[in-house]
Parts: structure tokens; sequence; C-alpha cells
């Protein structure tokens, strides 16, 4: 994520990271044989949809303004 | 057992792969595309791990709504400029570094724990019924989390619709 | 004279600038091979998502000289030519260019000429409408309109097949009159499609005409306004749904008309819908119009003595008459001889054309072929 | 080793189903064409396809033919992997939500206990089918096609999931078997019980399955083909087989949930003949079948040509043995008797429903882009709602204050019906500038399906 500019393929790299952490929470869920895993992964996907809706909003935003989706032009709040 | 091995390996080089091949791939659409196929890989898992209603949700919502969203937005937005585009900056080095030491971090604690690093027996038959289960913790005891993460979705659809919406000329 | 040439210009003026796109803008090129901007017309859209923000009409991919091979042609050998042009209405361009040679040489078809030119001119409209509608629907997606038009309009094709011997284009008229006696059982013919065509139109309309789909797909769409329309030469139906009550059968009564009574439709809205009602009611008073011509035919010959080589005076005449989508207008210079000197036509469907940049503005993808359906127009017509 | 062949051996009969379906599909895909092309034909006062075959008969098999033999062709600039990919997706897709369809209480590959989420969230995949297929042509046809279909295809699984959930709420499992069995214990079919529920899932069912009057993302008369546009031969068939595949899905799940499965009308008549255990109405299959094979026998001599006589009375020879069979299966045991007839009662429903898709494709004209959006944000997706809201008070109607199960569903059909009739109002009142962008429906569908 840190090498990547392109702002969809991090936000993508972001829903990898988030997937990573959901086996993680199933794998333990089904190894304690309780649900509460499942539960909390189920709040990460929700997270996960809330995130990617805000985040291509934004970024077809900004690209409708300044046609481009590169983060390094996304420079407006520097100093 | 043995079908189920071969099938966790499948599933696992499957998603650890197409991860890989995600985050290397120039063409967004390609890495889109690869996205997909590791969230069908850790469905499969969860389905393995018998969380059949997750299985299900994850294909539903993750691979099903989330994804199509970013293919949608992907081609929304030009895609020519981003062909041409450098794959990777100059920053590669620092977050290859900070990898490394990560990783390594990782697989010291583990040697150093390896002595006190006991699971415990999975339980041989879960509940028999995955989806009531998940309902019952999902209304009873995270019934306030459920409510604010309702909240959170129901904001992050006024805002997308916010965010998206033209301005009027 | 290059009228054609400046007109196409209105559209080229405005010509779509495509070297400066807005934010989301593609430039979606239409036809010439698109299966419904009937035959090869061509229209670069430039959209903004699925809203047209800017059109041009590219024409011309189905020109055939016309207008130059009719100087080189004597009055009479030029006639089948015109059929050629509004290939879908061939009667109604024999019977404009018919008689306006008439009118160059001063003579005058009789009585029975012109009341059976009128009925065949009549069931025409009637059968370029039906096609027109059948397309129109399939344009939007109703698959089955069409299937009904065709079947009507091939009892009218077979009249003119039994009649002249030609179905499509017909060349059914000759200067002066008729080149054919109608046949035995004509007036029976005319009369029983007539009279069963009434239910027909009905049926057209149960599947159309109160259907909600209809209705959200035609109505408000492409509006032309009576202003813009008079000042685009717009005419024939679409004028008319515009709230103008123009016929030429009417202001300037041509062939038998003026002996039959029929009134001319006319809606206020100026959109896609009120286009397709002006025509449905056209059909039906169309049909009104056969019926009462085909009562009485008048005994008598059915040409004009007119001798056997032409050769109008010099001089130049414009004749127009009221095609079924609009003025077809014949103009002819003669310089004495044999051949026309110039021939240019007026055709309908190329003006009409041209008040669709105006039309389809602001409109979605989905309507700007509504609205192309909705013009009516005929390539063949348009590029001549 | 042992525990292997355990488990290969329990999957046999499923492998078996699927082997079947797969094989079985295309074939079907393809005659479903033609009786539409038939049926199509007889609502337009024409025959439709006559040659080959008597009455086409083998119309689907020469067109398979032919599109097996058509030169493949890839647009330059294309994305040949994607392009070559996408068609492949749609039917796999498509194919794998079988796995979890009942076609009678025998034939089923597996029943997931999470079976009806299982085949909604399969055939949303779908859509990638399309959106990359669309994508990867580098046409603009293609490409328009596809966001109308991503578009649409978000927005309608919306109103065909909350539309489920009624049923869902109803029967209280998400497994396709004991939805049927359900049913069975209540004694009515759920569509008499959420009658809206239906008509949201049929509507919405015709839009995702792209037919008409929803069928935008291929109007052949605005974008050409859509996102098939640059697709020909093999590929082109492999979307067309995809998309009939869906529509027998849709039309399955329907079945399932509404029109009881596999279960036979009038479940609570149970006459014997005398003296044995079989069911009066359990004959009529059979019956249906001979009739069926008499109209068969009695065209055979009236076509025009040897080979059609005998394809015809072929035909009629099949239909016999369809009749034979069923018959066989009611001397059987309980489980083969169910089997057979369960499966001819869900083809039967199926056929029916399919039946309703080709009415509606020839009556109506086609829907515009923002019409149809605005159909399914503000006209479906809060009727469903409502729906769904009334429904769970039903249930609490009935199982805490003891009433009648219709009774307690009537206020929810009522409630549903004044919904439906305040919209209606309401959207003649809509001026045109309501825009629903496609971007913003997208962007809803999925904050809305994460809550779901």
């Amino acid at each position: 994520m840190l090498t990547r500019r392109n702002v969809i393929i991090m936000l993508m790299s972001i829903e990898l990271i988030l997937n990573a952490v959901n086996i993680n929470l199933v794998a333990f869920s089904r190894l304690y044989g309780s649900v509460d895993g499942q539960v909390f992964a189920i709040f990460v996907i929700a997270d996960a949809a809330a995130e990617a809706a805000v985040g291509l909003g934004i970024i077809l935003a900004f690209f409708r303004n300044r046609k481009t989706i590169h983060a390094d032009e996304m420079q407006l709040l520097k100093w | 057992m043995v079908l189920a091995n071969v099938l966790f390996y499948f599933f696992a080089l499957l998603a650890v792969g197409s991860a890989a091949l995600m985050i290397t791939r120039k063409n967004i659409v390609h890495a889109a595309v690869f996205l997909v196929t590791t969230l069908l890989a850790t469905a499969g898992i969860f389905l393995q791990l018998e969380a059949e209603f997750l299985f299900v949700v994850q294909i539903l919502v993750y691979a099903g709504g989330i994804m199509v969203l970013f293919v949608f937005v992907i081609m929304l937005v030009n895609l020519d400029i981003e062909v041409r585009a450098v794959r990777f900056n100059g920053q590669w080095k620092v977050a290859g570094a900070l990898a490394f030491v990560l990783a390594m971090q990782v697989l010291t604690a583990l040697w150093l724990g390896r002595k006190t690093f006991h699971l415990p027996a999975p339980p041989t038959a879960l509940a028999a019924r995955n989806t009531e289960a998940v309902a019952d913790a999902l209304f009873s005891h995270f019934m306030l989390a459920f409510e604010v993460a309702s909240i959170l979705l129901l904001v992050a659809m006024i805002g997308a619709v916010v965010m998206g919406k033209r301005r009027a000329e | 004279m290059n009228a054609g040439h400046g007109a196409a210009g209105f559209g080229t003026a405005h010509g779509i600038d495509t070297t400066v796109l807005g934010e989301n803008e593609i430039i979606l090129n239409m036809g010439p091979q698109h299966p419904s901007t009937h035959g090869v017309l061509r229209v670069k859209l430039r959209l903004d998502g699925e809203r047209v923000v800017d059109s041009e009409c590219i024409i011309g991919y189905l020109h055939r000289g016309v207008e130059k091979i009719a100087e080189h042609r004597s009055y009479p050998q030029f006639a089948p030519y015109v059929d050629r042009m509004d290939y879908v209405a061939a009667v109604s361009n024999g019977l404009g260019y018919c008689e306006a040679v008439e009118k160059l040489l001063g003579a005058e078809a009789p009585p029975r000429a012109r009341v059976v030119r009128t009925i065949l001119a009549e069931l025409q409209r009637i059968a370029s409408h039906l096609l027109w509608l059948g397309t129109h629907a399939l344009d939007i997606g109703a698959l089955t309109p069409i299937f009904y038009a065709m079947r009507e309009r091939e009892e009218i094709l077979k009249i003119f097949e039994k009649y002249c011997g030609a179905r499509l284009t017909t060349h059914a008229f000759r200067i002066g009159g008729l080149q054919y006696e109608t046949y035995d059982t004509f007036e029976r013919d005319v009369k029983r499609f007539c009279e069963d065509f009434a239910q027909k139109i009905d049926q057209y309309e149960t599947l159309l005409t109160e259907n909600r789909i209809w209705i959200g797909r035609t109505k408000g769409v492409g509006v032309l306004s009576a202003d813009d329309a008079i000042a685009l030469g717009v005419t024939g139906p679409v004028l008319r749904a515009s709230g103008v009550e123009w016929d030429l059968r009417k202001a300037q009564p041509y062939a038998a008309y003026d002996r039959y009574q029929f009134e001319v439709p006319v809606r206020e809205n100026g959109d896609t819908y009120d286009r397709y009602l002006v025509r449905i009611a056209e059909m039906r008073q169309s049909r009104l119009i056969c019926l009462q011509a085909v009562e009485d035919i008048p005994e008598g010959a059915i040409m004009a003595r007119i001798g056997k080589v032409l050769k109008p005076p010099p001089g130049e005449v414009y004749h127009s008459i009221e095609g079924p989508k609009g003025e077809l207008g014949y103009y002819i210079v003669s310089d004495g001889t044999i051949q026309p000197y110039r021939v240019r036509v007026r055709p309908p469907s190329f003006f009409n054309l041209q008040a669709f940049h105006r039309m389809a503005r602001g409109a979605m993808v989905a309507d700007v072929v509504a609205i192309i359906g909705s013009i009516d127009i005929v390539l063949g017509e348009v590029d001549r | 080793m042992h525990g292997f062949f355990q488990s290969v051996s329990a999957i046999i009969w499923p492998v078996l189903c699927a082997v079947v379906i797969v094989l079985l599909l295309p074939l079907l895909a393809g005659y479903i064409v033609l009786v539409e092309r038939k049926v199509m034909a007889h609502m337009q006062a024409r025959l439709g396809p006559m040659r080959v075959g008597p009455h086409g008969l083998l119309q689907p098999i020469a067109d398979a033919l032919k599109l097996v033999l058509k030169e493949d062709v890839i647009p330059m600039n294309a994305d040949r992997m994607i392009f070559w990919f996408a068609p492949v997706i749609s039917v796999t897709v498509a194919l794998v939500a079988y796995s979890a369809l009942p076609i009678g209480p025998a034939f089923q590959i597996a029943d997931l206990n999470v079976g009806l989420l299982f085949i909604v969230a399969v055939s949303s995949l779908g859509i990638y089918g399309v959106v990359l297929g669309g994508w990867s042509s580098n046409s603009h046809y293609s490409l328009l096609g596809a966001m109308r279909s991503a578009a649409q295809l978000v927005s309608y699984e919306v109103a065909a999931g909350l539309a489920l959930v009624s049923v869902l709420l109803l029967a209280g499992s998400l497994s396709m078997k004991e939805i049927v069995q359900a049913q069975l214990d209540q004694g009515v079919w759920f569509v008499f019980y959420v009658p809206f529920g239906f008509f949201i899932y049929l509507v919405a069912s015709i839009a995702e399955t792209n037919r008409a009057p929803f069928d935008l993302p291929e109007a052949d008369s605005e974008i050409v083909a859509g996102y098939m546009t640059e697709y020909s031969g093999f590929r082109w068939a492999l979307y067309f087989l995809a998309e009939y595949a869906n529509v027998i899905i849709v039309a399955g799940l329907a079945t399932t949930l509404f029109f009881g499965g596999w279960l036979r009308p009038l479940t609570r008549y149970h006459d014997h003949f005398p003296g044995t255990s079989i069911e009066l109405l359990d004959v009529v299959p059979t019956l249906l079948m001979i009739a069926l094979a008499v109209y068969c026998f009695r065209l055979a001599p009236k076509q025009p040509v040897r080979v059609q006589k005998r394809v015809m009375a072929a035909a009629g020879v099949k239909c016999l043995l369809f009749a034979a069979i069923l018959l066989a299966a009611l001397f059987g045991s309980d489980a083969v008797r169910q089997g057979v007839h369960g499966a001819f009662w869900f083809l039967v429903k199926v056929g029916a429903y399919i039946y309703c898709f080709m009415w509606f494709r020839f009556s109506f004209p086609r829907y515009r882009f923002d019409q149809l959006m605005r159909l399914s944000w503000q006209f479906l997706i809060p009727l469903a709602l409502v729906n769904v809201i009334g429904v769970g008070v039903a249930i609490v109607l009935r199982e805490r204050l003891g009433w009648n199960p219709f009774m307690s569903l009537v206020p929810t059909t009522l409630a549903t019906l004044g919904c439906a009739a305040w919209l209606t109002a309401e959207e003649s009142d809509f001026s045109e500038e309501a825009e629903s962008s496609a971007t913003v429906g997208g962007a809803e569908a999925t904050a809305n399906r994460g809550g779901e």
C-alpha cells in the first residue's frame, strides 16, 4: 500500500488486509467453538462496505474535479 | 480428511497467490479480478471452517457487492492514464524494509514463544446451525454493536450519495 | 443549387467538438451500421454518461445522385428513379413527380386518374405509417407491433401488386394519368381492407397507447416547439404534432383531395408520444379518404392527351404534395428539350432530420433511438 | 487412504447430479430458446422456426452447431485474457448456482443450510462476466452495456433479496429443502401468504436476468448488443447459455420459495385408488404426458417430409417413455415416487414461470435507464421494505396472539397495497429532473447490502 500511488489500488489493498483479519477471526472462532469471531468478521465486512462506499465516492468526486486518481496529486491540504 | 486437506491447500494457495498477483499487477482491472479471486478463495476457507453464513456473506457482500462497486468506479475513471503510470514508486525500498522487519518480528515472536504456543484441540462438532448461532449472538450479545454498525452503514450510504452526486450547474 | 449542402451545414456548423471532452464524456458513434438508425444514418453523439450533450447527423452514405441522373433522362424515363428515394412510399414519390411534370406541361390528369391516384397515395400513406409504427415500436423495445403492422401492410402491397405488378418500387403512375386501368376487384379489395383496418388500428393502440412503459418512453421525449419546427422547415406529422395545422392536402389541394371530407390531426406537445398519436390518427383519416374515394370512382379516360414525346416549354415549376413524411416537393427547370435541365427534390425526411439536433439535446441514449424513430426518416430520400 | 475413499463415495450421487445438470443444461437452454421463438411467433401471428425438423424441433442443435463452427473474433486492442475469461465466469457462476437448487427431493447436489443465500450470492457474481466482458471488448457500446448492467443488477438484487426475506421469515430457514418442507407443513404455497413478495421478486428477477422489458444491457436497438457486441461464435454462445441458465435459476428459486417447489398442487388431497396406496392425483402427470404423446402422434402424419414424420413420431414415443417412467415411479418406493414426480412438478412450475417471462417480453416496450433505476429504488425497494416489516408484524401476531396465519397476513398485504398505491400516485408527481445517476445507485446498493 505504501508503494502504490493509485488510490483505488490502495483501497483494494485495505480490503485485502481486512480480509486477512477476517480469516484469523473465523479460524479462531472455529478453534474455540464460539461464534463471536464470526460476528466480528461480519462487523468487519460491514465496515469494509461502508469504507468502500465512502472511499469510492471520494475518489469519484476527486476524479471529477482533478482528472486523476493519484495519491501524489492529492496535496491540496499540504501546507 | 485427505480431501478436506487438499481443498484447504488449494484455497489457501489460491488466496495467497492471487493476493500476490493483485498487488503486483499494473493493470488495475486485472488487480481487481485477482482480488475477487482472493475473496472467493477466502470464502472457501470460511466454508471449511464451518462458518457457512460468513461464507455466503463474504460472497454476497464482498465479492458481489463491494468489488462490483470497485470495478464500477474503475470503469468510470479514465483508465488510460493508469496503464502508463509507474507501478511502484521510490518508496518501495522503505516499504520492503518495513515489511521485512515486521516479518522478522513475527517470526522471532513465534520462535521465542514456541514453547508456550499450545493450541487447544478444536471442538469436533459445532452447533449444527451456524446461521442461527450467529444470529443469536448478533441480536443478543452484540445488539448494540449491531445497531452502531447499521448507523455506520446509513451514514456511509448518505456520505456516498453526497460524494457521488454531481453539483447542480 | 446547393441548398442540400447549406442545410446540412445546420448540423455541421454546430459540429461536435471532439477535442475537448468534459468529465465522464465520451463520443459515441451510432451508425452507419446500427440496428436502429433506419438505414445508413450516422449519428455522432457526445455523451455525458448516458445523457446527450451534443449530436451531429452525418448523412450521404446512400447518395446515388438521383437529381443528377435526371438531367440525362427524358421526363418519363426519370419517373422510376423517384421511386427509389422514399422507397417505402414509392407511390407518393411518383405522384409528386408526375404532377409536377404535368404542371410544367400545363396538362391535367383526367378525373378518374386523379381519384385512383388519391386512393393509391392514401394506401401508401397507411403502408408507410405502418412500417414506421412497427420499426418505431421495435426501437423502443416492443417486439410485437411490427408483425401486426407488416400483416396489414402486406394487404396494401398486394393491392399494389395486383394493380401494377410491383410491390415496393411501384412506378404506378404515368405523366398525364395512369398507365393501367384498375383491375376488376380493385374497389372491393380496397373497401375490404379499409373496413377491416379500423379494428386493426385499435389493436395497435391496445398494445401501445395506454401502456405505462410506452408513455414513459415517449412522453416529453424529443420535444420540438412549434416555432422551432417552422424555423427548421419541418413538415408533415412531425410539424402537426408540434401544434401547427399545416397539411398540403388541405392547404393546396392536389389530385382529388378537394372532393373528400377528412380532418387533419394536430397535437400540442410536439413530443414523441404526440407524433405517434398524430400518425395513428392520420391512418384513420387516410382510411376514411380511401372509403369515400372508392365509393364513386368517376368513369372516363385514364390518360390525358399529352403526346408521345414530352417537351415541356422552357420554364420552371415547383410542385409539392403531402407525402407520408411531410412536404415532398419537386422543383423542375425545363429548357425546352426532352430532358429536364435540373430537377431538385425537397425530401421531407431531409428537412425533418435537421430537427434531430434540437430534439436530442439533453436526451438519453435510449431517447435518441426513440427520436430518430419518431422523425420517420428514410435515408434513400435524405441522401437521394 | 480409507477416509479418502469414504469421502469420495459420499460425493458420488451429487457429482452424478452435477454432471447430468452440466450436460443437460445447454440442451435445455437451446430448447427454451426454441419454445421462446415458437411462443413469440404465435403471439405475433406467424409460425416461427419450421424448417429444421418438424416445427423446428432440431433448430437448437443446428444453431449450436453454427455457433461452435463460427469464427471466433477477438477485437484489436481488447484485453485478451479478460475477454477470453469473462464468458467463462458467466457460465461457471450460473452453473455453480444449480448446486443448491433442489429439483425434486432427490435431485439436489448439496443441501446447504444456507442454500437460498448461496444461490443469491453466487448469481450476484454473474455480474463480473458481464462487466469484464464489456470492459475488455474495448468498445463504447460494450462498455455502456456493462455499466448499465452493473447498476441494474446491483439495484435489483436488493429488491429481490428483500422480497426473498419475506418468505424466509415465514419458512424460518435458509435451506431450500426446509423451505419447501415448511410449505408442506403449513399446507399452503407462500405465494398466497405474501403475494407482494412474489410480485416484487417477479419484477426483480426479470430485471436481474436482463430480460425484456428490462433488457437494457443488451438493448439491440440502442446499444447494439450491449456487453456482447464484440463477441461471436462460441464465446457468445457461452453468454447466451449463461443468460438462459440464469433464467432457469430464478424460475427455480421462485418455484421453490413461492410455489411449493416440487410439491404437487393440492397437497392436502390424499384420496387413494381403492385397494392401493396410489393417490388419485399422482396419476395426473402420466395422463398429461400421454396426452402430449397422442398430440405428437396425431401431428406426425401431417408433416410434409418423411424425416419430419419420423422425428415427430419419435417425440411422441419419448413422451410415452416419460409417461411410463412416471407411472412406474408410482409403484416404486416412496422415495422414488417423490423423486420422480417431484422433479416433474418442479419442472412444470419452472416452465410456467419462464412462460410468464416470455409473455412479458413480447408485450411490453423497453424501459429507459433512469426509469429502470427509479422503478427499483423508488418503488420496488420501499415496497419490499414495507412488505418485510409487515411479514414480521404478522409473525408476531401469529405467534404471540395466536391469529390465524392467513388473517395475520391480510393487514400486511393491505399495507403493501396502500404503499404501492401511494408510491404510484407520488411517481406521477415526480418532475423529470429527478436524476438517479447510475453511480449513486451503485454506491447505495453496496451500502445497503452491507446492512442486509
